[in-house]
């Protein structure tokens, strides 16, 4: 489409093909199979999380957050990934502390909402190294579910007159019926998707309780799905109340079975956030030696994230974080 | 500039200068820290029907423990609605939320929002800052915009180095011009020094209300830009012991924003 | 957008306009009140659709639709209506029954699945009296979802190089990012939506349980709703479990509590179809003054739905149809 | 035409013809009557592990009982999805449909379907019909569409008077060229006759098999086209007594589909 005299031209770099066709033949041949895909976190990211692949975490941040997949992703020193840095916090932390990416959309990245930024998210980010292309929240959203639908993009009326439109890679559009001016936003295709839930079977019907944030269209657009789950369960948990099916099976890719999964995350209905520790995470960012050290104690030096977890939390700690939860079961 | 008083912080005026902009039965999608104080003490005086929204998911919900994070359980305590960020912001879009309340690093005269960086090169930023996270996409689409600033003439500059969030962004007709929804923009800047509106015909800031013991002096050499001042300029109103006693025991015992460095002002 | 050489161009009327600023309006001013909206269908027919209007049923033709709120408006013989024919069966017979429609957008009327035609269905939309425009049930369920949305309309890939497309009222466009060629739908914000429900509270926040087919887009793009329920409930058992809360309360206008408000159609979970009462209806159109006797029997010379349930049910084949339900709640 | 046997009913042939076509493991949206027979037969026999979607919402059911509706409460038992239209052809659209099932009241040698109206104005149908319901979304998104049909020059016409649904359209390219997702089109079309493919070039209806007891004679005076022939045409396989038996007594064991008329045309 033509853009009008003065308009703002995006600039901003496509990480990712929004081309439907292409992903219509990867979904073709995606198994519908019903087979057990249960597997360690590290057969998972081994399995499925290649250098190079764009990848894009569930949750919101510092809650419901796939702690365990990310910590292995640096823990393995995967490198030149690309990033959705849709509403991110310590997901975020982790991959800067790692320096495994190479380009990321940013929708939200750095900040760590009411506990402020990351001294090394803004390092890492200030270095120069990573390619960066702007978004909103809910344009980056509305990415995820372009693909989810199946179309290249959608028109969204967000963005528009913004810096953030300039430095994206949206397209502005009109309205074939009113003429309205929109903005259309490229779909995203993942290469993997990272997601935490509460409840999983083993071929990866899968149960998120709470808000879902964006989570249902990042699960329908990711090419290949890890699951993390606080519990497994039977498959006829689902056929009793499909409301309970928040992901179908023929969607995922590898279940992960990891308690405390989204430690030192909040886990809604399971556990509270644990803010000394995310505290010590920032304290530690400070300086980069201390912050070195920091790293090698708890993701490095440890061979699993169980570890990490006695680590930096332990039985008493991660018991108390349950009873700081808010969020009841009825 | 200092307040006089011992009574209240000035985080606590602010708030309850916040609380006071919020109507009964209205929608609002509310970030973390002040703003939801704000929302919250609304909730429990002069608003007790405010639909509060997150952008996270959470719609409706009767909030009992100040929240960390826009996505966290706190926020999602006896909700009508357990849903999606898209829904949330598809309701914005539809024209369903009325307010807003944003914050930023830098804001100009047209209450453009800056909470990108800071420098004059994006690809070089002097200080890398989150991003846009909601904030543009609730700017574009609820129908009123408020927003807490710190006011001092760094924050409060004549252009800002990156326009996140859309205000009035050259003046008039520049919204519409740009394709946002009609009859939305910034409504009220509730900063550190006063209670700053915006002017119907140039869509300039204008001061409304000064806080107590803040002089129009104080607030020009404050800001970096020509600040327009309504016709009669306000004191902000002060606190009264009943918002207080809310505030610190029933919204933020635990002191999460109301013990922020704001709060050493008092006295 | 300018279409290409030798393409489709669509000539089929667009009944509502798809105008999201005008949209935008109305819903600013949509009260967000709690308030008891409890109210009889007549009531409710009688304040919230008006003639000339554009409605729209949900559920699927037979299936969770609401039949009290149809019988009403024919038997208070409104007119003109305009109507979106998304997958319709026994509504769209009722409203045929009553000549109350001048316009319809058509995904599928007339027919009633594995139960043939409807005669007078076909009589009626032969008479030459009833504007149509063409759609696909996704094309026109996406026009919905595009009003839900806030946009003036969604890409699809569905209708393209087929008649279906050259009477609707869609537009081909050009994907912004790849070239590809796709169909915009126009958003559908009718006057009147019209849904039934297992549970609703008095402010409106209403539950369905099983699938929910187009209702929830259909729900947020009505201007105005009507919901008519199985069951009145407290708003606090929604409050428990939010995953209940398919329809929130400011997006509905008025609740009507209507036991078997879905007869003679389908429930799930309360109640099957009343086969043999849909097999009457068929064989009643079949001659004309036949049919014309059977409409005065069962909703002209009635005062209300329940007068009807009794003529045409009775207690005891309404118990019989809760025993022929294969949907059981666990 | 005739068929000589009294073991089986022409219906009961069809539909063991359409369920050989489902893969195991592979996803189907179905409609009621004789295909959704056919998915259910073929679940119980030679693809248990046949995903079955109904575009009305319900994903994976267990099914007990043959639905009426696309989206009664029979589609919807032990469903690992209670979802809704949207979903299931956002799946579609996404590339995940393995096959469809349709039907129509004709079809022409590109396998071009009409449901919507008889005549030649479309303003003043001699007959008017349903539409499309979700039929030319399915036969525009789905990878491998079927069609079950009855076969008679009135039904397999050389034009059809409204293309409801996309068969291959003009011939080779032309669904690419519209738009539609590439690599989709018209796979089988199971008649009364016999079952028929599409020749890879020509994309022209072509005869695969014919049924027990149907010449190519009886099948070319049936139809309004020029019909292909494929180098060697089979005779369709007799259903099994296995087939019969689960058919009759599992899948549809109150003749909602055997019991109809075709169901006399034995012996």
């Amino acid at each position: 489409m033509i853009e009008m005299e003065g308009e703002i031209q995006p600039v901003g770099e496509l990480f990712q093909s929004p081309d439907v066709n292409t992903a219509r033949e990867f979904f073709r041949n995606k198994s519908r199979a019903m087979t057990d895909k249960r597997m360690s976190v590290p057969e998972a990211v081994a399995a499925f999380i290649h250098d190079g692949d764009y990848i894009a975490t569930g949750g919101f941040g510092s809650v419901r957050f796939s702690s365990a997949v990310l910590h292995e992703i640096v823990r393995t020193h995967k490198h030149n990934l690309g990033f959705s840095g849709h509403s991110t916090t310590h997901d975020f932390q982790i991959l800067a502390a790692g320096k495994v990416i190479d380009r990321c959309d940013i929708a939200y990245v750095v900040g760590l909402e009411l506990r402020g930024l990351s001294p090394n998210g803004r390092r890492f980010m200030e270095s120069g190294t990573v390619r960066t292309t702007e978004w909103s929240n809910a344009g980056l959203g509305w990415r995820y579910k372009a693909a989810a639908m199946g179309v290249p993009f959608l028109p969204a009326r967000v963005m528009l007159g913004s810096d953030t439109l300039r430095y994206s890679a949206g397209r502005l559009i009109t309205d074939p019926f009113t003429g309205q001016k929109l903005l259309a936003v490229p779909a995203l295709y993942p290469d993997v998707g990272i997601i935490h839930v509460h409840q999983a079977d083993i071929y990866g019907n899968s149960q998120i309780d709470g808000i879902s944030i964006v989570d249902l269209d990042l699960a329908k657009a990711s090419k290949r799905l890890i699951v993390t789950t606080e519990r497994l369960v039977e498959t006829d948990e689902f056929r009793r109340d499909p409301r309970k099916t928040s992901i179908p099976y023929w969607q995922v890719d590898a279940v992960c079975h990891v308690p405390y999964g989204s430690y030192p995350g909040n886990m809604p209905f399971e556990y509270f956030s644990d803010e000394q520790h995310l505290t010590e995470w920032v304290k530690a960012e400070q300086d980069e030696e201390c912050f070195a050290g920091f790293l090698d104690h708890y993701i490095y030096d440890v061979p699993d994230f169980e570890t990490y977890l006695r680590l930096a939390a332990g039985e008493e700690r991660l018991a108390e974080l349950r009873s700081l939860e808010i969020l009841k079961r009825t | 500039m200092v307040l006089t008083n011992t009574r209240y912080s000035l985080m606590e005026l602010m708030i309850c200068a916040a609380a006071s902009q919020l109507e009964d039965n209205q929608t609002a999608v509310i970030g973390t820290g002040a703003p939801l104080a704000a929302a919250m003490l609304a909730q429990k005086t002069t608003a007790p029907n405010l639909v509060i929204l997150f952008e996270a998911g959470a719609m409706a919900p009767i909030l009992e423990r100040l929240p960390i994070s826009v996505s966290g359980s706190e926020t999602q305590t006896h909700a009508l609605v357990h849903g999606s960020m898209d829904e949330v912001m598809e309701a914005c879009q539809r024209g369903l939320v009325d307010y807003t309340f944003l914050g930023g690093a830098q804001i100009d005269q047209y209450g453009n929002l800056n909470s990108t960086m800071i420098g004059s090169d994006y690809r070089r930023p002097k200080v890398r800052l989150p991003g846009s996270g909601g904030a543009n996409d609730l700017a574009s689409l609820c129908w009123k915009t408020m927003a807490t600033m710190q006011h001092d003439i760094r924050r409060f500059v004549p252009k800002v180095d990156f326009i996140t969030s859309p205000g009035y962004l050259s003046g008039p007709g520049a919204r519409e011009a740009a394709g946002l929804p009609p009859g939305t923009g910034p409504y009220k800047v509730i900063s550190t020094l006063g209670v700053m509106g915006f002017d119907p015909e140039s869509k300039r800031m204008q001061v409304e209300s000064l806080h107590p013991g803040v002089t129009k002096q104080d607030i020009r050499a404050a800001t970096g830009f020509e600040l327009l001042f309504a016709a009669e300029v306000m004191v902000t109103p002060e606190p009264t012991e009943q918002q207080l006693e809310i505030l610190r025991t029933q919204v933020d015992p635990d002191g999460m924003i109301l013990g922020k460095p704001e709060r050493q002002k008092r006295g």
